[in-house]
């Protein structure tokens, strides 16, 4: 579960996002959509801990786990620097993933980096024969990552940019809001926290059966040990912490109790 | 030939020095798929209160310069669902547990541990140092008298199980605190716990923890942590549980050579998941190689050698 | 436009926050080669003594995660030699002086601290942690009393000068001897001094400091000092100069926005010679791209965001 | 005083041992022998403080100072990873130097890695025609460094190595004793703390005119302010402490107290 991990590629896909893929076999056998892992960007003590990230997808074949990352600080920054050849610290898979029924049909709301767990599930949902709606919105139209993949994976696609350089012209609730939900038995979404929020708020109107989203918080030992990553969530018997590393980082829209 | 990692810490035998710091190593069920339990000399529980407690709102945690700030809260299931279902659990997997204990009174604080003592566990630690606690929001362990007391009314209820008292290095003297714990029945000291701090956010223009406040640990705390270790030992010779920064076997004997007798590892566990049993290899690696046959012979050593 | 940076700190006026934290500057002519010391709000000096002090047997540093201790123990050529020789000189060179005062009684800081005035100091800060001090080796700053009595020796001989008394946080709480030096007449506060610790050589099974245990700084400790300016500004509202592991402007504002109205540049002008200048270019920076026109609406700010 | 050097070559020349060329041409222009530079090795703030390395050599036409290291902790292995074009924090050059008097003969004593400040020193006198005997100690031959560079200075040279397998079997100090010293104005040497013991215990007896040490100490500052690289040194107002950084590194041989 701990691995050192060759770095195979490293390439900078769009401003100041990556991908990186490490070797690591054990992980990509394991690893489910919606799952992350824990990476050490150094191995001194500053940066002390490991950075969360999502598994964007895997080679199972190859015994690669592939990683989009942008360079929001230190460790990202650091994670950047790194070589091919090198070696990481990788920890995972971790957490619940996404549900994945065997059929369906299903929706995918994406907030920029949110493409990233996402993806993996898009392709898992595809390889199993069924239809797929992705919403993606991002802050400009570099940052549309993965499109081509998409395609590849030939889902409805809808996109939307801040400016409408490509796209809609607006947030992807503002697209969904206006392209409207189609019916499908589970949403799944992935993005910033405020997009997440105002989904929710959105998705509580619009009435849908199931809301699946990944939410992130900071972590510290992404195993459920140290409560670090609480995320209030409603239960039968009221408001209680869950843990984004194990309880999720994948809940339900309407159990998260948005502060 | 591998050296003798065995160690008798007040009474309890621990196979080798490594146990875990309190709250940082859940339950230890939680860290079993990455780490044999069993092989650990034990397991410090998260500390247990006597109902469950929500903890603080997050956010929770700071990453600071080798460090961190963690303002938890004592989030636990409360002593009941402990003893119930966790303590049996750890018991039949062949885990020694040292159970930790905190209350908001003198009296919760007995309950506490003689209700984890009868469920089975091989030791207890009293953390003095949780925040929220009664005379008004007074630390138990910033002050002699009050640890006095809680380590008095623990020991009557325990049985002949070790007890050892977390202290932090704020408030009064460590020294003067450990010497009032012992004269009430200590069996050692834990040390130490996490430093007061803060972090900020300063584009945002305000503190990053949701409590604002929260407490300092990992390698950045290191020397502080070895400065009350010596001390203590130098004073008191009582048996230590030594914790603060340790990342790798070397820190584990800084520790050991400035009298801790058993070692714990906290952050550390965060950053590499399977820090404990690296630790265990780690001694014995390294002792090997300096041709040492027993880690006993280390136990303050450098007490000895600097007079 | 550039940002003011100009600061008011108890009467004393900095044309900008930046100053340098006793002990780790020399006495300013040290680094003139490399800083333009008249560009600094101002040079706190190392620490002075009535008599020259020859300081703590090598070695006096060992490095630690994120920080350094140190046991240079107030090494120094005695107030004298200070103001007869280094105060006109740096006087010359238009540089504003802080002048940091040490004695062995409460008398001999009132002697040390009217030789310096009389000098030209432009102000005094009262190094109430240093170590081999009266009353039996208690620091002088870890009671709110002594404290107290310290600053009313010197603001009498004071005439109109600020004094600011700098604390660390062990022993009594450091709200409460801030709360006692302002009654004394401090006109405010420098935060923090060093934590104490220690390194060892397990190997050589020996500490490392000749003089065993030290001051850590560095910053490892940024997390503790940003908590102490938090709390004594929330309770006080009183003046703070800030330290503690700053190294970036960031650092800095992050000690401003907890109240700070000025910082110091301390173990920081040892990884990077030129940091107090770099300090002040990168305010400078910081401000003007967020939009802020004046660095004194951030003093204290994030705590009119927290309540 | 403070360059953001790039790192023009960085060659293992023994076990452990590295050679490195900074380019760096103020400092290149103003070393003298026995100065030294301070480099930060790493840009977090673990390991937090400069390291101090000598000046080996400098190239003033190409802007080169050179440094030679051994690999004994964290910071000098995070120096020894560190690739071609990468820049380095670079602060000198600091401290005083030997003296250099135009003409004499003389003598220099190097143990192991001291070699690498002496080197520069005996360029500069022979540079000036002096005549210059060196003799060198190292644990095995391998650390017999810069050997033909020496040989090409045209110096009269002894070697010595523990197990005899290059020249005088055991250390530089018992060498000098089975050789004896010959007639010199100033002997210089640099080395590891009880070697420079040894020798001073052994000129004591020997008596000699000048000898001239370069000392190690930890170093906060390097420039004199913060005290941290105290040295005992007998005055004649008695025992003083002095700063390794900027009152030497380079001390009399006879005025360090040795403890
Ligand atoms: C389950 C999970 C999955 C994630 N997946 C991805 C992913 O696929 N790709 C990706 O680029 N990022 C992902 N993140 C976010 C990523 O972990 C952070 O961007 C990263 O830790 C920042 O590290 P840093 O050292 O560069 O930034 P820092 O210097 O630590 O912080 C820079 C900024 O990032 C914020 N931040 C730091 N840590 C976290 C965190 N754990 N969660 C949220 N915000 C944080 C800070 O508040 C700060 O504003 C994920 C986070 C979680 C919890
Ligand atoms: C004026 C001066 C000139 C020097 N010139 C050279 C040189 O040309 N080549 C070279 O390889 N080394 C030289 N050194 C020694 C060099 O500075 C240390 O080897 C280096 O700082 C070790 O850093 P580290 O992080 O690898 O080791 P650390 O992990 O910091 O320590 C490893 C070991 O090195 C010792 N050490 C650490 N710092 C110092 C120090 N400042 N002085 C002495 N011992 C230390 C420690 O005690 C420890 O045993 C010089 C030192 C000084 C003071
Ligand atoms: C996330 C976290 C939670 C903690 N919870 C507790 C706790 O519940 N009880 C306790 O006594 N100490 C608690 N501690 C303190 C540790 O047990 C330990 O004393 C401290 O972290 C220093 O060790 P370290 O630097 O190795 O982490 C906690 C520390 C962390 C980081
Ligand atoms: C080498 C060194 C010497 C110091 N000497 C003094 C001193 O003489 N007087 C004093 O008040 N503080 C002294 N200090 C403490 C600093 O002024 C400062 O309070 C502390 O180092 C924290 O700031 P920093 O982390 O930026 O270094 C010294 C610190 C160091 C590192
Ligand atoms: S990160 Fe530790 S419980 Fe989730
Ligand atoms: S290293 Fe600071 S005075 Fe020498």
């Amino acid at each position: 579960m701990v691995y050192e991990a060759e770095i195979v590629t490293q390439r900078k896909i769009a401003d100041g996002c990556y991908r990186i893929e490490l070797y690591a076999p054990e992980i990509a056998r394991a690893a489910q959509p919606g799952q992350f892992v824990m990476v050490r960007t150094s191995i001194t003590a500053d940066p002390l801990l490991r950075r969360p990230f999502s598994i964007n997808t895997v080679d199972r074949e190859r015994g690669l786990v592939k990683i989009l990352y942008r360079v929001v600080g230190r460790g990202t920054a650091l994670l950047a620097g790194k070589k091919l050849g090198r070696r990481l610290s990788v920890f995972g898979p971790l957490g619940k993933g996404f549900t994945v029924p065997p059929s369906g049909r299903f929706a995918v709301v994406a907030g920029g980096l949110g493409i990233a767990p996402l993806y993996f599930l898009v392709q898992r949902l595809r390889a199993l024969g069924n239809e797929v709606t992705v919403f993606y919105g991002a802050q400009n139209r570099y940052e549309l990552l993965l499109q081509e993949k998409l395609a590849a994976l030939r889902v409805r696609l809808f996109v939307a940019t801040d400016n409408g350089a490509a796209g809609f012209k607006g947030t992807v609730v503002d697209l969904l809001r206006a392209e409207g939900i189609p019916p499908v038995d589970i949403l799944y979404a992935a993005g910033p926290g405020p997009m997440l929020r105002a989904l929710a708020a959105f998705l509580r109107e619009a009435g849908i059966a199931r809301a699946e989203f990944s939410l992130e918080e900071r972590m510290g030992c992404g195993i459920g040990a140290c409560r670090g990553c609480a995320v209030k969530v409603i239960t039968p018997e009221g408001p209680v912490y869950k843990r984004v590393c194990v309880d999720g980082p994948v809940f339900l829209a309407e159990e998260v109790v948005w502060e | 030939m591998k050296p003798e990692l065995f160690v008798d810490l007040a009474g309890l035998r621990l196979k080798n020095p490594v146990v875990t710091a309190s709250g940082t190593f859940g339950f230890g069920i939680e860290y079993a798929r990455v780490v044999d339990l069993a092989a650990l000399g034990a397991v410090v529980l998260k500390t247990v209160t006597l109902k469950p407690r929500q903890g603080n709102p997050p956010p929770r945690l700071a990453e600071t310069p080798a460090g961190m700030l963690n303002s938890i809260g004592l989030e636990n299931p409360g002593v009941e669902a402990v003893a119930q279902d966790i303590l049996p659990e750890l018991k039949r997997r062949g885990v020694k547990v040292i159970a930790s204990v905190a209350g908001e009174t003198i009296g919760e604080y007995a309950t506490v541990a003689e209700r984890l003592a009868a469920a089975g566990a091989d030791a207890l630690e009293l953390n003095l140092s949780c925040p929220n606690v009664g005379r008004g929001g007074l630390h138990f362990g910033s002050d002699p008298e009050t640890a006095a007391a809680v380590t008095r009314a623990v020991r009557q209820v325990a049985g002949n199980l070790p007890v050892f008292v977390k202290l932090g290095v704020m408030g009064a003297d460590v020294v003067k605190v450990a010497t009032a714990v012992a004269a009430a029945g200590a069996s050692g000291v834990s040390l130490i716990n996490t430093l007061p701090g803060l972090a900020v956010d300063w584009r945002r223009c305000r503190p990053i923890l949701g409590n604002i406040t929260g407490g300092l640990s990992g390698p950045a705390i290191k020397p502080v942590a070895l400065w009350a270790v010596w001390r203590v030992y130098a004073a008191t010779r009582l048996p230590i549980i030594g914790m603060g920064g340790i990342m790798s076997a070397a820190d584990a004997l800084e520790f050991i050579v400035c009298g801790a007798t058993a070692v714990a590892a906290g952050t550390g566990n965060f950053v590499n998941p399977r820090l404990t049993v690296e630790l265990v290899e780690g001694l014995n690696r390294l002792l090997a190689a300096e041709g040492v046959v027993d880690v006993k012979e280390l136990i303050g050593a450098a007490h000895r050698r600097s007079g």
